[in-house]
C-alpha cells in the first residue's frame, strides 16, 4: 500500500506523456504545413516555426527563472545576443570554425556571464531586480553597438555560415526546423526533470516563500544564481541558433522590446507551468499573422482596417490585455484545466478505490 | 541594515553627486554649468514620468509600463488642441490633462480593476498590452512624423554665467515642483492618500482607514495619468512629440523612479534629476555613445548598495 | 566536542530594531531531549527570538551556540542543515505543492542532487528521489496525513495544515525543532493529538523549543518554561513554579486588563 | 485501467485527427494554384512601422501608385503587375521571415526592400540562397560593398551624399576643420565613419566626432564639446527628430558655425520641427526635391514633374526622396521584366544590364561591378532659406 501511495500523482506526472505526443505533433507540422494554402494564413509556417523554436529555447529557460523561481528578468535579450554574437564572431573570424562548437561556446559564454552578473544582481527583489536586469540588457545592447572592432557595430556581422553537425549541413529552413525543435524538446525534457526533482521543489518553495524555503534548508541564494545561469545558457543557445538561422546579426535584434516579448510570452503562456513557455511562444508568434488574415475572413471590416500595419498592433495590444483578463494564470493553465476535465471521472474512480484500500489500514 | 547606516549612505550619495557636480563646474566652468542645466531639464522630464510610476506603485504595487504613453498622449493632445486646434494654451493644457486622466481612469476600471486578485506580474503584462495598444492607436491617429508644439513663452534662450537655457525648461521645472508638492501632500496629508498607502501595505489596515483597494487603485491611476499628461504637455516643445516617444520616456522614468526609491514622490524627483545630470555629464566627459550605459551602470550600482533605491523604504523581512 | 548535554545555548542575545530593543540580553540553554516552552504576552519578542535562532535575523549582540558551535551569521539553510528547524506562527506551506511535495522539501538539507544530475535524471537522482518519497511518506504517516499525500497542501483543513508543517520540519531529521504557536487555531481534540505527538517525538530523542499561548498545552508537556516580557526574561522554571510566579501573572494580567 | 484509457484518450484523439488531416491533405494534396503565370508578382518588404516607418510608408505609397498606373495601362508585356507588400516593423528578424514568405509562398519573381540598412542586410542571405534579385531602398554602404550578385540599390549611397557634403565644405565653405555629430543608429554611424575616413583625403581635419541617442532630447553637452574645438562647420548625420533638436540647441548655445545635415533631413518635417533654427542648414538631397534643378524638357525632368503631380494628387502631400526610392525600385524591376519575364536568372541579368534608365532619383546605370545605379552627380546641395529649399549652385 505504501508503494501505491508513493506512486501518487504529483503536479507534473502528466508531463512526459504530453511531451512525447507534442513532439510528434511538432515534428509532423512541416508535412501538413505544405498543404495550407498561403492565402489562408499569410506566413511561411516552417520558417516562422524555426524562429518560434529559437525563441522557445529562451522562453522555456526564462519560465524556469520567472515562473518557478519567481525571479524576474527584463534583460534576457542580452543573453540571446551574447549567444548570437559569440558564434557569429567565432564562425566568421576563424575560417572553418565548426559551427556546432560556436553554438556550444555561445551557450557557455552566455551562462558564464549570467553567473557573473547574476551573483550580485539577484540579491535584489521584485521590481528592483526587474530594473537591474533591464539595465543590464540596455548596457549589453549599447556594447553590441559600440564595440565595433568586435561586433561590427550597428552594421553587425554578415555571412554567418549555416549550422552544420556531423557532416550534415542544415542550410534550409526545413532541415534547421528539425534541429531547433529537437533541441527545444530536449530543453523541455530537462526542465520537466528539473521541476520534478529536489531542485525543482526547492525553486518552487523559493517562489512561494523565500523565508520559509530558507528555513526548510533550501539555499535560496545559490539556487537563484544557478537557475539564472541555466536560463541565461538556454537564452544563449537560442541566440546562437538564431545567428545561424538568420546568417546575419545586428544589435536591432536584441533590444529591450525583445526582452519584454520574452517575458510576455512566459506570462501569457502561463508562469510556473512547464508548458506555458512553449504555448506562449506559439501563441504570440501566430497571433499577428492570424490578425493579419482577419480582413479576408471577415470582409466586412472598414477599409481603414484593411491596411494591416495600421490595425495589427492595436488588436495585438487589445488581445494581450484580454488574454490576461480572462486567462490570468496563462493559456497553458486554461488548457490544463480542460485536459483535467476529461480525466475527472477517471480520477474519481481511482480515488474511491484508493480511499477503500486506505480504510482497510 | 540599521537606520544610521541608511542615513549615512544617503549623505554619501548626496555628497558624491555634489562632488561630481562641483568638479564639473570647476573643471569645465560655464560649459559644465551648461551640462548641469541641460541635465536638470532632462532630469525634470524623467522626474515627472517617474512620479507617475511612483503614484501607482505606492498604492497598488504595480509598475505601469504604459506610463510613458500617457506622457506621449499629453504631447500629442497639446499638438492637436493648441497647434492644430488653435486653442489658448491654458485651455488646451486643461483639456489635455482632463482627457488623458479620463482615459487612465477608464482603463483602470476596464482592465486593471477586474484583475484585483491576480499576481502583480499579470497586471504588469496588461499594462504592456495597453502601451502597445495606445502606441499603435496614436500612430494611426497622428502618423509617424514627430510633431512640433510651440514653446509656451517663446524660444529666446536665457543666458547666465555663460550658460543658457530655453524658457520652456523653466515651465518644466515649475511643473515638476508643483507636481511633487501636490503628490507628496496628497499621500502624506490627506486621509485618502494615507489610506491608499496603507491599502498597499496591507489591505486589512486599509479597510480600517476606510479606503478600499478598488478606490485606491482608481484614484492612483487617475493621478498618474494626470501627471503623465501634464508632463507630456509641458515637455512637448522641448522633445518633439511623436507616437513612439513613450517607450523612451517610460524607460527613463522607470529608471528614475527605481533610483529614487519606488513609491516616494520626492524620490522620483531626486532620481530623475540625478539620472538627467549624470547622463549629461557623462555625455560631456565620456565618448557620448556610452552615456546611457554609464547611467544604467550607476543605477545598478546604487541598487546594489541600497536595494530599495535612494529614498525607498527597505523591504521588511516579515515571516 | 559538544558541551555535556546542552544542545542549544543562548548567550546574552540582544536584538534592536532601530531604536527599540525586541530582545535584551536573553540567555538560556536547551538540553537534549527536553521540551522547553517560551511564553509571554504578544510582542514579548518570542518570534523575534526564533528568527534570530534560525538565522533569519542576526542578533545585535550576544551569541547562539548549537551543539557547541556558534551559529550567529550562518544562513538559515546552514542552520537547518546543522539540525535545528522551525515552524511558523502563520502557516507557510508552499503554494501549489501537494502535501507530499511539501514534506519532500523538508528532506532538502539531507539530500544532495543538484541541477545537473536532477535535470539529466541520472540514476543517482532517481534513487535519491525514491528515497525522499518513501521517507516523506513515512513522516506523513507519523502525523496521520498519509491519506492526504496527494492533495494540495494549502487546500487541507487548518488543523491538518499545522500538522503538515510539523511533518515538513520533521523530514529534515532535526535534533531540535522550534515550534511557533503550533496549537494556534486548533480545536480541543486536535490540540490533544498534537500534545501526544510532541511527547512521542520527545521520547524518540527530539528536543523541542515551543512558543505557545495555550497554557493548558504548555503546562501539560513542557519540562521547563522561560517567560519573556518586553524582550527580557522575567521568570524561568518548572511549569507550576512559573504558574504561581507573581511577575508572570502581573505581566499577563497587565495585557489582559 | 479505465483511468489509463481515459488519460490517453484526449491526446491520442487529437493525434489521430492530425494524422488524418495530414493524409487527407496529401490525398487531395493539390498544391495551391500558381497564379504567377497570369500576374507578375514582385515582393516588397518595407518598414511600415517601427523607427523606420517614415521611410517605409512613402515607399509603399509610390509602389501602390506604380502598380495601379501600370495595370491601368498594358501592365508589363500584357501581364498585370502585383506588388505584394510586407511590413518588417523595422526588425531584421521580421524582414527575414517576410522575404522568405514572399519567395517561398507567394512565389514572387523579384524583391524590393527594405527601407533600413539593418533589415536589408538581414534579407540578403535569403535573396542570395534563393537567387532572387533584391532591389533595396536603403542607403547603407555595406549593402553593395562588396558587390553581391543579387543585391541592387536605388537611393544614392551614403558615400555619394558624403562626397557631396565634402565638396560643399571644401568648395563653398572653404572649411578645413569640421566636427561630426551623428545618431548612434546604423544610419548615423555608417555615415559618420565614412565621412571621418574620407575627410582627410580632402584636406579636412575632424576636430570632434560625437554621437547622440536616437531618442535623446538634449544634445547641448556634445555641442559644447564641439564648441571647444576650432571646428569651422558641423556635419550632423542622422534622421528626424535628432537634427532638429541639434539645430535648436545650437540656437540656444548661440553657435554660429554652419550646420550641414545628411540626406536624412531632406524632408519638410525637419523644417517644421526646427522652425527658425532650420534656416541656413544645408544638406545633400535628390534633384527631385527641387524639380527646377533639372534642365527643363529632359525626360528626367518630365518624369519628376509627372511623379510629383501624381503623388501629390494621390496622397495630398508632395513626395519625398523615399517615395522616389520606392518608385525607382519598382520601375527598375518592371522594366527588367519586360525583357526577362519571370525568370529569376534573367531578371538578375536584365537589372544588371540596366543603362540610362530614367528614374526619379536620377538616371540608373548598373554593371557587374557597380550595383549602386546612381552617382553623386544625381545629388545636389540644398540650403534652407526662410523655411524653403533652395539649390546651392
Amino acid at each position: 500500500m505504501d508503494k501505491q501511495l508513493a506512486r501518487l500523482p504529483d503536479a507534473e506526472s502528466r508531463n512526459y506523456r504530453t511531451l512525447a505526443i507534442s513532439t510528434a505533433f511538432i515534428l509532423l507540422i512541416p508535412v501538413w504545413a505544405r498543404f495550407i494554402p498561403g492565402d489562408v494564413l499569410h506566413i511561411d509556417i516552417v520558417n516562422v516555426m524555426v524562429l518560434a523554436g529559437i525563441y522557445a529555447c529562451v522562453v522555456v529557460g526564462l519560465n524556469l527563472l520567472v515562473g518557478y523561481a519567481g525571479q524576474i528578468s527584463l534583460g534576457h535579450a542580452a543573453f540571446f545576443g551574447i549567444g548570437a554574437y559569440t558564434t557569429a564572431i567565432l564562425c566568421t573570424r576563424i575560417h572553418g570554425f565548426p559551427t556546432w562548437l560556436g553554438v556550444l561556446a555561445g551557450t557557455a559564454l552566455s551562462g558564464a556571464i549570467g553567473w557573473l552578473v547574476g551573483k550580485p544582481v539577484l540579491r535584489l527583489k521584485g521590481h528592483y531586480l526587474a530594473m537591474a536586469t533591464l539595465g543590464l540588457g540596455e548596457i549589453a545592447f549599447i556594447l553590441f553597438q559600440q564595440l565595433k572592432w568586435l561586433t561590427g557595430g550597428t552594421v553587425g556581422i554578415l555571412n554567418i555560415p549555416p549550422l552544420s553537425m556531423f557532416g550534415l549541413k542544415f542550410d534550409t529552413d526545413l532541415k534547421l526546423y528539425f534541429v531547433v525543435w529537437i533541441i527545444v524538446m530536449a530543453l523541455m525534457l530537462l526542465s520537466i526533470n528539473l521541476i520534478r526533482s529536489r531542485v525543482g521543489r526547492g525553486l518552487r518553495a523559493l517562489h512561494s516563500s523565500e523565508v520559509a524555503a530558507d528555513a526548510m534548508g533550501v539555499n535560496t541564494s545559490t539556487y537563484k544564481v544557478q537557475v539564472f545561469v541555466l536560463s541565461a545558457a538556454f537564452a544563449g543557445l537560442g541566440g546562437a541558433l538564431f545567428a545561424h538561422f538568420q546568417k546575419y546579426v545586428n544589435p536591432e535584434s536584441f533590444v529591450l522590446a525583445i526582452s519584454i516579448m520574452f517575458i510576455t510570452m512566459v506570462v501569457v503562456g502561463g508562469m510556473g507551468n512547464i508548458w506555458g513557455g512553449l504555448i506562449g511562444v506559439l501563441l504570440l508568434t501566430f497571433l499577428p499573422p492570424v490578425i493579419q488574415a482577419l480582413p479576408q475572413w471577415l470582409p466586412g471590416l472598414p477599409s481603414g482596417l484593411q491596411n494591416f500595419s495600421n490595425y495589427e498592433l492595436v488588436l495585438y495590444g487589445l488581445l494581450l490585455i484580454l488574454f490576461m483578463m480572462f486567462l490570468p494564470k496563462g493559456v497553458a493553465d486554461g488548457l490544463g484545466r480542460a485536459a483535467d476535465f476529461t480525466e475527472v471521472r477517471a480520477r474519481r474512480l481511482g480515488d474511491r478505490r484508493k480511499a477503500k484500500r486506505l480504510e482497510g489500514r | 541594515m540599521g537606520d544610521r547606516n541608511q542615513v549615512r549612505l544617503l549623505w554619501g550619495a548626496a555628497a558624491l553627486v555634489a562632488v561630481v557636480v562641483v568638479f564639473t563646474l570647476i573643471y569645465k566652468g560655464s560649459t559644465g554649468l551648461q551640462w548641469i542645466l541641460s541635465g536638470l531639464t532632462v532630469g525634470s522630464i524623467y522626474a515627472l514620468v517617474a512620479m507617475g510610476f511612483s503614484v501607482i506603485y505606492s498604492s497598488t504595487r504595480v509598475i505601469n509600463f504604459a506610463q510613458g504613453e500617457f506622457t506621449m498622449l499629453g504631447g500629442m493632445m497639446m499638438f492637436t488642441l493648441c497647434t492644430r486646434g488653435g486653442l489658448p494654451l491654458w485651455l488646451g493644457f486643461l483639456l489635455t490633462v482632463g482627457i488623458v486622466t479620463l482615459l487612465g481612469a477608464g482603463f483602470e476600471r476596464a482592465a486593471i480593476h477586474p484583475l484585483k486578485d491576480q499576481s502583480v506580474i499579470t497586471v504588469i503584462i496588461v499594462t504592456i498590452g495597453l502601451a502597445i495598444f495606445i502606441r499603435a492607436l496614436a500612430k494611426w491617429i497622428w502618423g509617424t512624423d514627430p510633431v512640433k508644439v510651440a514653446s509656451f513663452t517663446g524660444d529666446k534662450p536665457l543666458r547666465f554665467f555663460g550658460a543658457s537655457i530655453v524658457p520652456q525648461s523653466l515651465w518644466v521645472f515649475g511643473l515638476t515642483l508643483i507636481a511633487v508638492v501636490l503628490v507628496f501632500a496628497f499621500f502624506n496629508r490627506t486621509l485618502l492618500g494615507k489610506g491608499m498607502r496603507a491599502a498597499a501595505d496591507n489591505p486589512d489596515a486599509a479597510s480600517l482607514v476606510g479606503v478600499s483597494a478598488s478606490t485606491s487603485s482608481l484614484v492612483a491611476w487617475s493621478i498618474a495619468a494626470a501627471v503623465g499628461a501634464a508632463a507630456g504637455a509641458v515637455i512637448a516643445p522641448i522633445n518633439f512629440a511623436a507616437y513612439d516617444a513613450g517607450a523612451m520616456l517610460g524607460l527613463k522614468g522607470f529608471s528614475a523612479a527605481v533610483l529614487g526609491g519606488l513609491g516616494s514622490a520626492p524620490g522620483a524627483v531626486v532620481g530623475g534629476l540625478m539620472l538627467g545630470v549624470l547622463e549629461m555629464i557623462t555625455a560631456g566627459f565620456a565618448p557620448s555613445g556610452y552615456k546611457d550605459a554609464v547611467a544604467f551602470l550607476i543605477l545598478i550600482l546604487v541598487l546594489l548598495i541600497r536595494p530599495q533605491g535612494l529614498l525607498g523604504k527597505p523591504a521588511d523581512v516579515k515571516v | 566536542m559538544m558541551v555535556a548535554d546542552t544542545l542549544l545555548q543562548i548567550r546574552e542575545v540582544t536584538k534592536r530594531f532601530g531604536g527599540l530593543a525586541a530582545l535584551k540580553d536573553v540567555s538560556f540553554d536547551v538540553t537534549v531531549g527536553e521540551i522547553k516552552a517560551m511564553i509571554g504576552p504578544n510582542g514579548a519578542g518570542k518570534t523575534t527570538m526564533f528568527d534570530v535562532l534560525t538565522g533569519i535575523l542576526h542578533p545585535t549582540a550576544g551569541d547562539v551556540m548549537l551543539k557547541g558551535e556558534s551559529i550567529v551569521g550562518l544562513r538559515p539553510d546552514q542552520i537547518t542543515a546543522m539540525g535545528m528547524i522551525r515552524t511558523f506562527q502563520t502557516i507557510q506551506l508552499f503554494e501549489g505543492m501537494t502535501a507530499l511535495e511539501n514534506v519532500m522539501v523538508g528532506c532538502h538539507c539531507r539530500t544532495a542532487c543538484g541541477f545537473a544530475s536532477s535535470g539529466l535524471r541520472l540514476p543517482a537522482a532517481r534513487r535519491e528521489e525514491k528515497d525522499i518519497r518513501e521517507k516523506s511518506m513515512d513522516v506523513l504517516k507519523d502525523v496521520g496525513l498519509a491519506t492526504r499525500a496527494g492533495e494540495i497542501g494549502t487546500n487541507l483543513p487548518y488543523g491538518q495544515q499545522r500538522m503538515l508543517e510539523l511533518a515538513r520540519a520533521l523530514a529534515s531529521e532535526p535534533d531540535i525543532i522550534l515550534l511557533d504557536e503550533p496549537a494556534a487555531g486548533l480545536n480541543q481534540y486536535e490540540t490533544g493529538e498534537l500534545a501526544g505527538l510532541l511527547v512521542r517525538f520527545r521520547e524518540r530523542g527530539l528536543t523541542i523549543l515551543i512558543v505557545e499561548h495555550d497554557m493548558g498545552l504548555v503546562m501539560q508537556i513542557s519540562d521547563e518554561i522561560v517567560v519573556l516580557d518586553y524582550g527580557e526574561i522575567i521568570a524561568r522554571g518548572a511549569p507550576q513554579d512559573v504558574q504561581n510566579d507573581p511577575r508572570v501573572i502581573e505581566a499577563y494580567l497587565g495585557i489582559e486588563a | 485501467m479505465a483511468q489509463k484509457i481515459l488519460r490517453w484518450k484526449l491526446p491520442i484523439a487529437l493525434f489521430c485527427v492530425l494524422v488524418a488531416a495530414t493524409l487527407g491533405s496529401m490525398g487531395c494534396g493539390t498544391q495551391k494554384v500558381d497564379t504567377s503565370k497570369s500576374v507578375y508578382k514582385i515582393g516588397a518588404v518595407l518598414s511600415l512601422s517601427g523607427p523606420a516607418a517614415p521611410l517605409g510608408q512613402p515607399e509603399q505609397n509610390s509602389l501602390k501608385m506604380l502598380e495601379s498606373q501600370l495595370n491601368a495601362g498594358a501592365g508589363v508585356n500584357g501581364h498585370k503587375v502585383q506588388f505584394i507588400i510586407e511590413d518588417d516593423q523595422s526588425d531584421p528578424a521580421k524582414a527575414t521571415a517576410a522575404i522568405t514568405l514572399l519567395i517561398n509562398q507567394e512565389g514572387v519573381s523579384a524583391m524590393i526592400g527594405s527601407s533600413s540598412t539593418g533589415a536589408t542586410l538581414a534579407m540578403v542571405p535569403v535573396a542570395q540562397s534563393t537567387q532572387t534579385t533584391l532591389v533595396c531602398c536603403a542607403a547603407g554602404t555595406a549593402i553593395t560593398k562588396p558587390v553581391n550578385k543579387y543585391i541592387f540599390r536605388t537611393p544614392p549611397t551614403d558615400s555619394m551624399a558624403i562626397d557631396k557634403v565634402l565638396g560643399y565644405l571644401t568648395g563653398t565653405l572653404k572649411a578645413t576643420k569640421i566636427a561630426i555629430l551623428h545618431d548612434a543608429n546604423a544610419y548615423g554611424v555608417g555615415g559618420a565613419t565614412e565621412l571621418a575616413a574620407k575627410a582627410p583625403t580632402k584636406g579636412i581635419t575632424v576636430t570632434a566626432n560625437e554621437s547622440y541617442g536616437t531618442t535623446d532630447t538634449d544634445m547641448t553637452p556634445q555641442l559644447t564639446k564641439i564648441q571647444a574645438t576650432p571646428a569651422q562647420a558641423l556635419v550632423v548625420w542622422g534622421t528626424n527628430p535628432g537634427p532638429a533638436t541639434i539645430a535648436k540647441n545650437m540656437q540656444q548655445l548661440a553657435m554660429k558655425i554652419p550646420f550641414i545635415g545628411s540626406n536624412g533631413i531632406a524632408n519638410k518635417t525637419f523644417i517644421t520641427l526646427a522652425g527658425s533654427a532650420a534656416n541656413g542648414v544645408a544638406f545633400p538631397g535628390g534633384n527631385m526635391l527641387i524639380p527646377s534643378s533639372i534642365t527643363a524638357g529632359t525626360p528626367w525632368r518630365n518624369a519628376v514633374d509627372k511623379f510629383t503631380t501624381d503623388y501629390t494628387t494621390a496622397y495630398g502631400k508632395a513626395p519625398d526622396t523615399f517615395a522616389a526610392h520606392g518608385w525607382d525600385a519598382g520601375t527598375i524591376l518592371t522594366t527588367a521584366m519586360k525583357t526577362a519575364g519571370t525568370s529569376k536568372a534573367q531578371i538578375q541579368t536584365a537589372v544588371q544590364a540596366t543603362k540610362g534608365l530614367v528614374g526619379i532619383d536620377g538616371i540608373y546605370n548598373y554593371s557587374a561591378t557597380n550595383h549602386d545605379g546612381l552617382t553623386s552627380a544625381d545629388l545636389i546641395m540644398i540650403k534652407i532659406v526662410n523655411g524653403a529649399w533652395t539649390q546651392i549652385k
